[in-house]
């Protein structure tokens, strides 16, 4: 597959490389914002590292299709279009942000984006994938619902269960599973009794999709397009992008410090850094490109900065949102 | 206005059936409630009117079928989700209060979650410990979801299409010993507010607050106590969120004596919200201690001779009014 | 496999015939007193049609391996050996029953014989299973389990979690479903995205046994037989048995009687009922030995007689006994 | 006695690692137990101690974790099985109710199931709304299974070592915010009986009765009362079952008033219960209504500023005794 690169528009490559740079320098500050008591609470879960796998998905879709994910879910956000500022407010916890400032970093959420949210209970949003593919087909609507579970999820119930429904009903879901090789701590061959776990499409007599290189954004478009296609024509995929989480479960997470084989592994995969790899695809096809993805670089910063600053200066919530939106009145 | 005598599960059915037909994105889905007509057949013939697309069988899979109502809702559609009985809930109490009941003030609004959970509920008929829940107050526990619990064919139906039109996610429940049960239900359309209780008999004596069974059991109290000249006042609650507490602070100022009445289990329940609600709010009107019905603190055991034992009745009720006189 | 049927002993094949006649007469028995309100209750689920799969499944093991399956368990009650006579003072609802009268036909169990009861809730036994399986490995112990699983179970959350957990920790469970081909009205390639059902092994990574004819003893006693040498050597093995519900999903379901589909398929299976089965091996390999037969099949009524005489003698539990055992005191 | 000044997380490694050294069928299983050393660090170097076999990573599956802690406990083992934090028992209610809590009953005393759930709990944190929650009353609601809730660190590790110990099922959640707070624990092993109540702070005026971190806030507020000359008496439940309700009635009998404190939700919850029971048992000595002090009834937000508002505190305490007075 990897011939149809060369065919990319040179546009499509550079967005991506800018948003792929936009995420990880948006992680990088809200790491040095929790450091720095300017972002607080208890749960922040990073998408560094995973970066080409949201955005080359979310690439292979359409506005119209419906995105949906867990708590790892900034990169998501950012890749689907959501406005950084109103990310960086929802972090802060105020009133411009996202949500309101009632969400935080693990439930951004973009209505108008067909962006369905990030949920925190693991596999707990996998039903409601399948919901809302419900909805697509009962409504006889041409679209396509992306839902992004991580590789430990995938030994929970709500999964078995809403991936069996979605097959059931052949409904038009592509489910992605972003395998980090671990969940907090545990590794995939600890959790999983099969881990290679697009295997389990056979359990659900499901389309099953590839393992993808996840750290290349190309290859991650690809075989997200071809999967998008087939559900969009036929039934649900389960399919895998082999990706790495470059620092601990979240922000507040004390324990990885102490594991030497993450970090070990850790570098073998920052070689091949979704940026890096992108990189070097556009120096290799493109002469003296490098000036441009400079400035790409420095747009990101610019955004970040601008977010931050937006951030900062938004209002936090009151009294009156606290008690509003518990009932619609 | 005309009516007919219809028992419970039959205006179920009628509020399902004039719901669907009145708003198509209105559909069903759960175990066995299409081809095989629903485990207590109020989705009977529904399959057959509206087809597989609007009644939708399920695996047995209360995680996936709680949790993909939640997004078929929030995506547009009204889904009333059953849950086959409430026991099954256990498995979806997660979807259920941590995603139909939280979703839309986690993302402020954005979204709204406008579906039903049906499920047939109720103590008793030998059907053993797990089978025998009652866990309606563990639900209402949490705010974002209401919890319908009626007590006859005609609150029924008035509440189940409240429910279905409502914008926030609803639990409703249905007692299996109230299916059978006739009451008058109007031949017209009409529809119940939601989190409205309601007097099912007036009296100046005591208030006995309940709901669903309980309000059965309380007006055959009630029988037995007026021979004596007892007079007593039923407040059916039929809503555990919204609770509706104007009618019994209003009736207890007039009685100061209550009796709380409840099918299930006394511990961290209902009857302990309405005693701790009455004495906080109305105080001053207490003559005497409020005083609860419950079913013994056990799970349900199976031999008849003994599960009744366990459950309350009318002459429990009418000894603990005698208690309060 | 076949071929090992002629080496089996004729006493082996005769106490076979025996449960399996047992059971059908004893379920009989419990229908009609149904019928006539002696006993009462909403569920009550049989095992007619199935005997095969348990009688097979119980004679591949010891006494010290480990039993538990769902609330159709009456056969698997009989054929681990427990007393007719306190199965239906249980269905009494009497204290003589194996419960006490306090669980009922759906919560048949039996400490002694290492028999961990029928559970109501689906799937909710089989992470006990598991949990049984890890004691057997902890303390080191030759056991194995079997537990018996629905195929509308195969569908529930409690599966997946339980089944994937007996495979990470590689303990010696033998996962039976008892496939029926419906789970109440449901059929199975309705409510299983992969209807061949032992295919979800795969998603274990876990030994997938055979799909067995459950219509006949002597190959479910084989193939059960290898698997539990698997399972107490290996690990876990998923297989099925392919079977079939002569009745209702349980006494109290009136949507039987319209589904035409379901009745015109039993008389199929019907014509290789386990008796039939049984008995024309039997009959092919032992020369007049009908009168054997029909003398087990007396003793069989006879047994059934004393049970309900027995049962119908017993006390009924008291209110000592409603408010006994809900604490260790 | 000797004593050290420990954190309730070190208490409870202690409890947790003389049981294990005590009883080798005691083990620990749980997401991230062992060679995460446990998502609040309160296992931390028990994999090493006690290697692979007794400390017991698992999947994220919690109905598994739940359901296979029933099994091994039934067949003999004695099992402390993590739910990382109580949040997720949600999905394993129904192994942890229907089974872990029945088993005894409905099979009549034949099986036994002597484990132990461990979870984190509490409000705060800006967690958000399906991370803030603390619903043992809604367990406790059940019988069958023993609910310990600790306050502080010398009862965590006296009441977990006796949970682990009796032959009865037991929840025991541990506040996440009591974590790092020290108290004397003795040298000396020592165990705390399962259902009885522990007075805090002694005083003739009011009854504030409460639990877990509710403690806490109703000694500052004890203090804050005493400069006005109010003397508090403080009861802390430590088991929401048993519910050890005769210290409660003692010290309402001197007091005549009662101001109850959670850290949750007020719906069908621990204050409705101990309000329902005292004015029962304890009618004739109200002076004035129980007051209830509750985190606010709606799901916790994350901002900080208006997460703090729905929790409650010493200040809200103090009021509400004051309404009392
Ligand atoms: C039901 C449930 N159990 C446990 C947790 C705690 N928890 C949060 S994230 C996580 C690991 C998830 O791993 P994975 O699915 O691989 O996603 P990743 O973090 O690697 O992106 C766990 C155990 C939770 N939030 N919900
Ligand atoms: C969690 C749960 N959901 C639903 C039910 C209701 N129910 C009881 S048996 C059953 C069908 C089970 O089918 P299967 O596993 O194939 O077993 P079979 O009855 O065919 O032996 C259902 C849906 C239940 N008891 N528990
Ligand atoms: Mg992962
Ligand atoms: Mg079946």
């Amino acid at each position: 597959m990897a011939t149809q690169t060369a065919t990319l528009p040179k546009e499509q490559l550079l967005d991506w490389y800018h948003q792929i740079v936009l995420i990880r320098k948006f992680e990088n500050m809200c790491d040095a914002l929790y450091a720095e008591k300017r972002i607080t609470g208890v749960y922040m879960h990073l998408y560094s590292g995973h970066e080409a796998t949201g955005v080359g998905a979310l690439a292979a879709i359409t506005p119209e299709d419906h995105v949906i994910t867990a708590y790892r879910d900034h990169g998501i956000a950012l890749a689907r279009g959501v406005d950084p500022k109103a990310v960086m407010a929802e972090m802060m916890g105020k009133r411009t942000g996202t949500s309101g400032g009632k969400g935080g970093s693990m439930h951004l959420a973009s209505r108008e984006h067909n962006f369905w949210g990030g949920y925190a209970i693991v596999g707990g949003h996998l039903p409601l994938a399948t919901g809302i593919a419900l909805k697509v087909k009962y409504m006889g609507e041409p679209n396509v619902v992306i839902s992004f579970v991580g590789d430990g999820a995938t030994n929970n119930g709500y999964f078995h269960e809403a991936v069996n429904l979605a097959a059931v009903w052949d409904l038009p879901v592509v489910w992605i599973i972003e395998n980090n090789l671990v969940g907090m701590g545990t590794r995939v061959e600890e959790a999983s009794g099969q881990p290679d776990l697009v295997k389990r499409a056979i359990a659900y007599g499901m389309k099953e999709g590839p393992r993808v290189d996840g750290q290349d954004v190309v290859a991650v478009y690809e075989a997200v397009k071809e999967a998008v296609e087939y559900a969009r024509a036929t039934g649900p995929v389960l399919m895998e992008s082999l990706t790495y989480r470059y620092q601990g479960h979240g922000v507040s997470d004390r324990q990885y410090s102490a594991r030497e084989d993450l970090k070990s592994e850790l570098e073998i995969w920052q070689q091949r850094d979704p940026i890096i790899v992108l990189r070097s695809r556009l120096t290799k096809r493109f002469k003296n490109i490098e000036p441009e993805l400079e400035r790409i670089e420095e747009e990101a910063d610019r955004i970040v900065a601008e977010a931050v600053e937006f951030a900062e200066q938004s209002p936090a919530p009151g009294y009156e949102d606290l008690i509003a939106n518990v009932y619609v009145e | 206005m005309a009516t007919k005598n219809l028992p419970m599960r039959e205006a179920l059915r009628q509020a399902l059936r004039e719901e669907m037909q009145r708003d198509e994105r209105v559909f069903i889905m759960g175990e066995e409630v299409g081809k095989w007509h629903g485990t207590h057949r109020v989705t009977q013939g529904l399959y057959e009117e509206f087809g597989a697309r609007r009644v939708r069988d399920t695996p047995i899979s209360e995680m996936a079928i709680a949790g993909a109502a939640v997004g078929a809702a929030m995506a547009g559609l009204r889904p009333v989700a059953e849950l086959m009985t409430i026991n099954f809930a256990f498995l979806s109490l997660d979807a259920m209060i941590n995603h139909a009941a939280k979703i839309h003030y986690m993302f402020n609004g954005q979204f709204t979650v406008p579906l039903v959970y049906r499920a047939a509920t109720g103590w008793g008929n030998q059907a053993t410990a797990t089978h025998s829940h009652m866990p309606e107050p563990i639900f209402a526990h949490f705010p974002g979801m209401y919890v319908g619990v009626p007590s006859n064919a005609y609150d029924a139906k008035g509440m189940l299409k409240a429910a279905i039109r409502d914008e926030n996610p609803v639990l409703f429940t249905e007692t299996i010993a109230l299916y059978p049960k006739p009451s008058p239900v109007p031949d017209e359309e009409y529809v119940l507010p939601i989190g409205k209780a309601d007097i099912k008999r007036q009296g100046g004596d005591v208030t006995i607050v309940t709901y669903a069974r309980g309000v059965e059991w309380s007006l055959q109290a009630a029988d037995m106590l007026a021979k004596e000249g007892v007079e007593v006042e039923i407040v059916d609650m039929r809503w555990l969120r919204p609770l509706d507490m104007e009618p019994v602070f209003e009736s207890f100022k007039k009685t100061n004596r209550c009796v709380v009445v409840e099918e299930s289990l006394p511990m961290f329940s209902f009857g302990s919200e309405i005693a701790a609600q009455l004495q906080e709010a109305a105080f001053d009107y207490m003559d005497a201690p409020i005083k609860r019905v419950s079913a013994m603190d056990v799970p349900l055991p199976y031999a008849a001779e003994i599960e009744l034992m366990a459950l309350p009745n009318a002459q429990k009720i009418v000894d603990a009014v005698r208690g309060v006189l």
